[in-house]
């Protein structure tokens, strides 16, 4: 079990949230070309390694905001606000 | 063996007995299920899985590969736990096994809970490095958990005769565990396992709680902990390896360290004991046991004996050098009799009731293994320190650290001298003796799972290179130990026969270090407490008026109401009519509702839904529906415009928080820029349908200032309205299409107001009403469930909703734009009359164009929804159809299992099409 | 000394949200931003910085994000604090006093009932009085607040959840009572 | 031999050096990248084959897996291929001369709610126009099918129906790594372990050979059966993959007397479960939500199962845990696999099985090895190419069955 640092309310067990895959998606708007628009719908990057991923703290106080994390080995790297940049990970 | 005193571990002044195999047996407090069956001579347990072997206690701790027990009776009766883990209490009830075990119906009164814990440390394993390591961790006042899953602390201390400081070790261990107790920011907790490594920290703990037998239905006998600590300092110690050779599972062959613990702990002592040793730390059994009058003698594997060696010969303790154990031999019931031994160029036997083997220590990490990249600290032999001088300052610098990493100082602790030091000189490594005769099919790797040294062989001769097919096609390490003292055996002894020069390794350990039973991890989470149950306000009225109850989600709600004899047809036939032509009242209290505000909330909600919001009036409702961003349907309900920013939205029960989540990521990530707000508000509002010919009348009653009338409240009007003498909400939506009124009030007057509505309803004959007839009375009239009617694939257009779409921009608009959105033969929401009109198709039936054609068939649509109507007077349903609006007015097929129905694909709408009845 | 009390709130009063108006960025929005917590510290009082309960005049102002605020007051002064958090010009005033009912579970054994269902830290050290949490007990969505050092804690629930939290801490202060849970 | 030991061959493979290069490499020796090579040189004469692994035969989910074997999908495309595979089960031990341990005791799909059962009926009517075997029980016939499933109405989500495959089972999965490894070893097929795929070479648009930790080895054509690792495949290969790789997890008890006599699944009461051979019982539930690599997942998720199981057999509240892990399982959007082409020529694809694709192991190692002899996509799995999301086809799974397994 993951434990998260919400930028809100701190760290908290993982079943206080909900994940939201792949971080810093860009919604093309609804006249994204085919190609575009089932590349944001279906495609998600995968690495193994350090992933930007969202998250949103569904039992607390219901933001979303980013987290690093290794997908190798669930380290958390850090977290972040939706208006930070990722380099303010803490 | 037999108890000649009472050890460090037990108190004679308490005895107590237990039953084993039927008989009845004394023992101490203190006493494990081991030591109590040793102490009464007990020396067979159990028999081995495959080929029978009878079978004995090998260890004194959680390596116990042997000794297996059924535990308790009836309903509680816990199969295989292992008699060296068990601690006994009076009354206990035991059996032996061999390694399966059994379930027994009936009442388990036991209870089980579960705990969160959190602390700056975690020290798990309370010998003299996990001991020294929470005393140090604890000293500047950081919070410590400490574990330790035997009764007693001291770890290695309670065998081993050390001095710390000049007295005895344990003397030590009091003095620690009594500053621990005494600080108050300290837990610590024997009877305790360090179970399963979570990420960041986190370790579940097994906590086992005095026992009774039988249990009582109070107190909890385990509980689980979550642990959340800053830092994890590991000092689970190491445990004693041993040696395969021939017959190497006789009752009677143990681990020398654990001959010691018995001795020791528990007063038991063999009357001969052979040791079989490849290193200095084995003789600690050797002269221990010589004080206590047992006949002693060593084979040391070693060349050269060394100054331990030479002490004990010394001490008129015969030691063969260069020896080792051949194989035992047996007696007639199959006990240990003899020891094998061959030196040098000498062979021959000792006869022993006791064959210690002592093949040197293995660092104990099961816990740390489960997730190899946590940067847990791990200390004294753990950490392959073999010193206790070493474990000891290992230990404390570690507890040092841990605090200071997480900001706690420490006082800089003293260090305890240690001494004089066990003398030692490093053993040699010994896996295995071979088979004098070549034959290894007795040579055991695995004892618990029946793997042999010829087992081995077979795998690595079928091509096997890896040490996980080897555990595969062998199971070695695959028992209820774990291979804790097994897998690294296979694999060492692999390799060595492989003649390979890389080392196959072990096998892969996972959580959790000890077996948890199922009702630990289910903890409170049984029966009532299971899940919870939501109700809404009226529930107890629901409940009194004998409501049939369905559970949709977590919400308990009234199926149908039968009065008494009726059948479920019947009552929804009954229920169904009363709002076709007269009224009656559903609790629809579970829908979903979310209030949006802002300035922006009519911007917001055009992005949402498929309808343009932004032009409903204030005092206005509009029905309205959303995509997914594939442009499937999502969700349908009621928007309802309270002011120009503010609307209130329903949304269906079962998508109340998907919907209001969906809100919020769009909110959040993608709109942050617009000024507005949602709230959940589902609980703030009960809300009641009053719907029928009859609605108006029921309503005014209940709200006598407000105008109802047709002209002054028209069909899809809201406005607020005090009724029953509570101030509220009053909708003119419909789902059944005759003239209805969604009434909302606060939550904590739903059940005063939803009795007041049934006393004004109740010289009408107003019915309550349920799902059920719901489900038909909407079904009537075309309209559709999200989710019943619609699937995965189903778009608005398929559904009917095209009309909602507006020429602005909204999610799902795209794919909606899609050329596979366009295809003529999509499945499509059409009506259907079977034509049997006293056929009703059940739900999920499928249709067919030609209903002769061979199996595999071509389907082409199914049904979604199917009642037989009292209103039509016969049965209908809604279905979706490939290319189903162009296959209005013709017939296709539904095969069932007995018969082929033939139906008539029609408009979905039954019933007043016109949409006259809905004004009253 | 009762080791443990818990009962439900009888009369929790009038509760009511209020988000600042101003989101997004750029000088308009946090000018907006700045006008709102204003208009709401002049209103009330006070407002509590993050994961904090302000108390002020009989009223208690519980953070529950980055932009909302529940306030919870008696009844008398519950309605008109809608109509005059709205003058402040706040994004969004809601009236939530039925979507909520309350506990009060207080007494030596509060923190070891709560550790049998939330995994947050209740120790005096990360939880005191004033703490907020917004989390959950038993898998039951919950807010719970501590309001004084007894310890005492404020738990509100959903209505329709509350009995199955009621019977889930009833469980747990039996095996309290039975001297299991220390 | 006692039950709870198994019969194992004298003799399974030869571990082989890679060739400099092969007709095909099948990049992924699990279940399905065995069956490939099996397939490739005993259906179509193709043996010179290479299967090549990272680590070790079957190390991925094909020794993960709860073994539950069924084809009962809602889909007429996916019952099809299911089916194929389940027909393949029935005479697989034969060809393969092995005992896979494959047991048809049923597969009983419990229902907890109206509109669980709306979609078991559904299901149920569409197998049996697709020919495929499956019966409607009442909660009665529940009871007395298995009657060991606590049908008492008082809990929290009573049994309210369930369906039944019985042609359905579990086969004994490590036998089956074993047994297609063996047949594919003995047709000529080189088994390469140890030997990652750490890039691929090209020639233009055109693959020609894969570059591996063993060195580099030429192809033919390429197959990418990489279960969890595929979007790490396809990104050395250089086209993305609408895969989402995450943990699922399972458990096991300690051995006990055989007590249930079929697998059990239950959709609303979240859980799957079933008695192995040796009498352990098996158990899985939902997958965890995050991407991972790691396979382990969250304990809670283990936690929430044993509960859920015991509301359903409360016989099993003594039963011990005795060993937890996940395999990291490659789930597209529509929880459908995805086999075809790519946009690289000579390169395909086999991939998304996801939760459940041990099933399928037969099945796929079949259309698949057609699909790379012959250089297009076999007709049964023409609707599961990667073409599918751009055009917007999805096939969706989700809807029929809350658990796919
Ligand atoms: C817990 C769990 C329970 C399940 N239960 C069921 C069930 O009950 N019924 C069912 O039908 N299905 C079930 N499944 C799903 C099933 O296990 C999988 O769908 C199936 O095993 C996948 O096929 P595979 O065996 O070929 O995959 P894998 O065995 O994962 O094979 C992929 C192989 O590719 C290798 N590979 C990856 N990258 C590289 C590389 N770069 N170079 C070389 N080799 C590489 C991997 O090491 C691996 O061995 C379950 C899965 C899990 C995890
Ligand atoms: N002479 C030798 O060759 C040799 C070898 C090994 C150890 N030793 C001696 O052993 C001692 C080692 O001290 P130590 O403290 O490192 O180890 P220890 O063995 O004394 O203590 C470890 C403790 O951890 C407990 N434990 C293990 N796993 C656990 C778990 N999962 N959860 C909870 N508790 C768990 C054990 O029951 C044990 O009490 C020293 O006295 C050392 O001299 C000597
Ligand atoms: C059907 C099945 C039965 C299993 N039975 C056992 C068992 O009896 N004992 C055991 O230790 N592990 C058992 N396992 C689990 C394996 O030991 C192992 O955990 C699994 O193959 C995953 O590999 P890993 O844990 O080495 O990563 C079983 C696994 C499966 C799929
Ligand atoms: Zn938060």
């Amino acid at each position: 079990m993951l434990q998260i640092r919400c930028p809100w309310c701190g760290p908290r067990d993982e079943p206080e949230f909900r994940y939201g895959g792949e971080a810093h998606l860009r919604f093309p708007g609804n006249e994204a070309d085919p190609a575009a628009w089932a590349r944001f719908l279906y495609y998600r990057d995968n690495p193994a390694g350090a992933y930007r991923e969202r998250w949103v703290h569904t039992a607390g106080c219901r933001q979303w905001f980013h987290v690093i994390r290794d997908t190798t080995s669930h380290r958390i790297l850090g977290s972040y606000r939706l208006d930070e940049p990722p380099e303010r990970a803490r | 063996m037999r108890r000649l005193r009472p050890g460090t571990a037990t108190d004679p002044a308490k005895p107590l007995s237990f039953r084993w195999n039927g008989t009845a047996f004394d023992a101490l407090a203190g006493d494990t299920l081991a030591s109590g069956l040793l102490a009464n001579g007990v020396r067979v347990v159990g028999s081995s899985v495959s080929f029978g072997r009878p079978r004995g206690v090998m260890s004194a701790g959680l390596e116990e590969a042997h000794a297996f027990a059924q535990i308790g009776e009836g309903g509680a009766s816990e199969p295989l736990m292992r008699a060296t883990t068990v601690d006994l209490h009076h009354g206990l009830v035991a059996r032996g096994l061999s390694t399966k075990g059994t379930l027994v119906q009936g009442d388990d009164p036991a209870r089980f809970e579960k705990r969160h814990g959190h602390c700056d440390v975690l020290v798990v394993g309370g010998g003299p490095a996990g001991l020294a390591a929470a005393w140090a961790a604890s000293a500047g006042g950081a919070r410590v958990i400490l574990v330790e899953t035997t009764a007693r602390w001291g770890g290695a201390l309670g065998r081993d005769l050390e001095l710390i400081d000049g007295a005895p070790a344990l003397a030590w261990v009091d003095r620690i565990t009594r500053d621990l107790a005494a600080r108050p920011e300290v837990t610590a907790l024997r009877r305790t396992t360090a179970a399963v490594s979570l990420d960041q920290n986190g370790v579940v703990l097994v906590e086992r709680l005095p026992e009774t037998t039988p249990p009582d239905r109070i107190r909890p006998i385990r509980r689980l902990w979550q642990v959340r600590a800053r830092a994890v300092v590991v000092a689970t110690g190491a445990l004693e390896r041993g040696v395969v050779f021939q017959d190497n599972d006789r009752p009677g062959v143990m681990l020398a360290s654990a001959v010691r613990s018995y001795w020791h702990l528990h007063g038991i002592a063999p009357a001969t004991v052979v040791l079989f040793t490849t290193n200095d730390d084995g003789y600690r059994t050797a002269f221990d046991l010589v004080e206590a009058g047992v006949l002693v003698r060593v084979l040391d594997a070693r060349e050269s004996i060394g100054p331990v060696g030479e002490q004990a010969r010394a001490r008129g303790i015969e030691v063969l050098s260069n020896a080792v154990v051949a194989g035992t031999r047996a007696d007639q019931a199959g006990l240990l009799a003899a020891a094998r031994f061959q030196a040098g160029r000498r062979q021959g036997e000792w006869p022993c009731e006791v064959l210690a083997v002592a093949g040197g220590y293995q660092p104990l990490l099961d816990l740390p293994a489960q997730r190899p990249d946590q940067s847990h600290r791990i200390v004294g032999a753990a950490a392959g320190q073999w010193s206790l001088a070493e474990c000891l300052l290992d230990g404390l610098d570690a507890g040092v650290a841990a605090a200071e990493a997480v900001g706690f100082g420490s006082p800089g602790p003293t260090r305890p001298v240690v001494g004089p030091d066990w003398d030692r000189s490093p053993g040699t490594t010994l896996w295995q003796v071979p088979a004098p005769d070549g034959d290894e099919t007795r040579s055991f790797v695995d004892l618990h799972r029946d793997v042999t040294v010829a087992g081995l062989d077979r795998a690595l001769g079928a091509g096997v290179r890896s040490v996980e097919h080897l555990k595969r096609y062998t199971l070695a390490g695959t028992g209820i130990e774990q291979g804790k003292s097994a897998k690294a055996a296979a694999g060492a002894i692999a390799s060595d026969r492989l003649g390979s020069e890389k080392p196959l390794g072990v096998s892969t350990g996972r959580p959790p270090t000890e077996p948890i039973a199922f009702a630990l991890l289910a903890g409170r989470a049984r029966g009532d407490l299971f899940e919870p149950v939501r109700t809404t306000p009226a529930h107890p009225a629901h409940v009194a008026a004998g409501a049939v109850f369905e559970n949709v989600g977590q919400w308990k709600r009234p199926r149908y109401f039968p009065r008494p004899g009726e059948t479920m047809a019947e009552a929804v036939a009954r229920e169904a009519r009363a709002v076709r032509t007269g009224v009656a009242i559903m609790d629809a209290s579970t829908l979903g509702k979310i209030e949006v505000q802002g300035a922006d909330a009519a911007e917001f909600l055009d992005r949402l839904y498929l309808n343009r919001l932004s032009s409903l009036k204030v005092g206005r409702a509009r029905y309205a529906a959303m995509c997914r961003l594939d442009g499937t349907v999502f969700d349908d309900g009621v928007v309802m415009r309270l002011a120009p920013d503010r609307f209130f939205v329903t949304t269906s029960t079962g998508h109340a928080a998907s919907v209001f989540e969906w809100m919020e990521e769009w909110r959040q990530t993608e709109w942050p820029d617009l000024e507005v707000w949602t709230t959940s508000t589902t609980e703030q509002w009960a809300t009641y349908a009053v719907a029928g010919p009859q609605a108006r009348t029921v309503v005014q009653s209940v709200a006598p200032t407000c105008d109802l009338s047709r002209e002054g409240f028209p069909f899809l009007g809201v406005r607020p309205a005090t009724i029953a003498g509570i101030a509220g909400l009053l909708a003119r939506v419909s789902f059944s299409g005759e003239l209805a009124f969604e009434v909302m009030v606060q939550s904590r007057h739903g059940l005063a107001v939803w009795n007041a509505l049934l006393e004004a309803g109740t010289p009408l004959g107003m019915a309550r009403y349920g799902l059920e007839a719901l489900s038909l009375l909407r079904a009537e009239k075309g309209y559709l469930i999200v989710g019943q009617d619609t699937d995965a694939d189903t778009s608005p257009i398929d559904a009917g909703l095209g009309w909602m779409i507006s020429d602005k921009d909204f999610l799902g608009r795209r794919s909606l734009e899609m050329a596979t959105h366009r295809r003529s033969d999509r499945k499509q929401l059409v009506g259907f009359l079977p034509s049997d009109p006293a056929i009703v198709l059940p739900e999920g039936a499928q249709f067919v164009a030609d209903p002769t054609q061979p199996k595999p068939m071509t389907m082409i649509g199914h049904v979604t929804t199917s009642h037989p109507s009292p209103t039509l007077g016969r049965s209908f349903g809604l279905a979706l159809v490939r290319g189903g609006r162009d296959r209005i007015g013709h017939i296709v097929h539904a095969p069932l299992e007995d018969r082929t129905v033939a139906v008539e694909i029609v408009d979905p709408v039954f019933y007043d099409k016109a949409g006259a009845r809905r004004d009253g | 000394m009762a080791r443990l009390r818990f009962e439900p709130v009888r009369d929790l009063g009038a509760l009511t949200a209020v988000r600042p108006a101003g989101r997004g960025q750029g000088p308009e929005a946090s000018g907006a931003r700045a006008r709102a917590l204003g208009g709401l510290v002049a209103a009330l009082g006070a407002l509590p910085g993050e994961n904090r309960v302000a108390s002020v005049s009989g009223r208690e102002v519980l953070w529950l994000g980055p932009d909302e605020f529940l306030i919870a007051s008696s009844l008398e002064n519950g309605s008109d604090l809608e109509q005059v958090l709205r003058a402040t010009g706040a994004g969004a005033v809601i009236d939530l006093s039925s979507n909520w009912v309350g506990f009060d579970l207080a007494g030596d054994g509060a923190r070891a009932v709560l550790a049998s269902g939330c995994s947050i830290d209740f120790h005096p050290r990360s939880f005191g009085v004033g703490s907020i949490a917004q989390t959950s007990m038993a898998r039951v969505p919950i807010t719970i607040w501590q309001r004084s050092p007894e310890p005492s804690y404020r738990i509100l629930v959903r209505p329709s959840l509350a009995s199955y939290l009621a019977a889930w801490v009833a469980d747990a202060a039996g095996s309290l009572e039975a001297g299991s849970l220390e | 031999m006692p039950e709870h030991a198994f019969h194992n061959p004298d003799f399974l493979w030869r571990n082989p050096d890679p060739k400099p290069s092969y007709d095909v490499i099948v990049v992924g020796g699990g279940l399905h990248g065995l069956a490939t090579g099996y397939y490739l040189a005993k259906n179509h004469g193709i043996a010179n084959v290479a299967v090549v692994e990272r680590a070790w035969l079957g190390s991925g989910n094909a020794v993960r897996n709860t073994t539950i074997i069924r084809s009962n999908y809602l889909r007429d495309e996916s019952a099809a291929l299911y089916e194929h595979s389940l027909k393949l089960w029935e005479t697989l031990a034969e060809a393969l001369d092995y005992d896979l341990l494959f047991d048809q005791r049923g597969v009983l799909q419990l229902h907890h709610s109206q509109a669980d059962v709306r979609s078991g009926t559904r299901l149920v009517h569409a197998l049996r126009l697709n020919g495929i075997d499956a019966e409607w029980l009442d909660t009665e016939s529940v009871k007395e099918f298995c009657p060991l499933i606590n049908t008492s109405q008082d809990i929290r989500y009573p049994v309210v129906g369930a369906f039944l495959q019985r042609r359905g089972g579990i086969a004994r999965h490590d036998a089956v790594v074993f047994a297609l490894a063996r047949a594919a070893n003995r047709l000529g097929v080189d088994l390469i372990q140890d030997c990652q795929v750490t890039g691929f070479e090209k020639a233009g648009d055109r693959v020609t050979g894969i570059v591996t930790s063993k060195g580099r080895i030429g192809a033919g054509r390429i197959g990418l059966v990489g279960a969890g690792r595929t979007p790490l495949l396809a990104a050395m290969a250089g086209f993305p993959v609408p895969i989402q790789s995450s943990p699922l997890q399972a458990l096991v008890s300690e051995i006990v007397d055989q007590v249930l006599n079929c697998v059990v699944m239950s959709s609303g009461v979240h859980v799957y479960l079933s008695q192995a051979h040796k009498g352990e019982l098996v158990m899985g539930a939902g997958r965890d939500g995050y991407t991972s690599y790691a396979q382990r997942g969250s304990f809670h998720i283990i936690e929430q199962q044993v509960a859920d199981a015991l509301q359903l057999f409360p016989l099993f509240g003594r039963i011990h845990l005795l060993r937890t892990w996940a395999g990291i399982v490659d789930v597209a959007p529509d929880a459908s696999p995805i086999i075809g082409p790519t946009p690289v020529e000579n390169l395909f694809l086999n991939c998304g099985w996801g939760t459940g694709g041990f099933k399928a192991t037969p099945g796929s190692g079949w259309v698949f090895a057609d699909t790379l002899a012959n250089g297009r996509p076999h007709p049964l799995v023409v609707p599961f190419g990667l073409d599918r999301f751009e055009r917007g086809d999805l096939l969706d799974e989700h809807g029929a069955a809350a658990v796919a397994h």
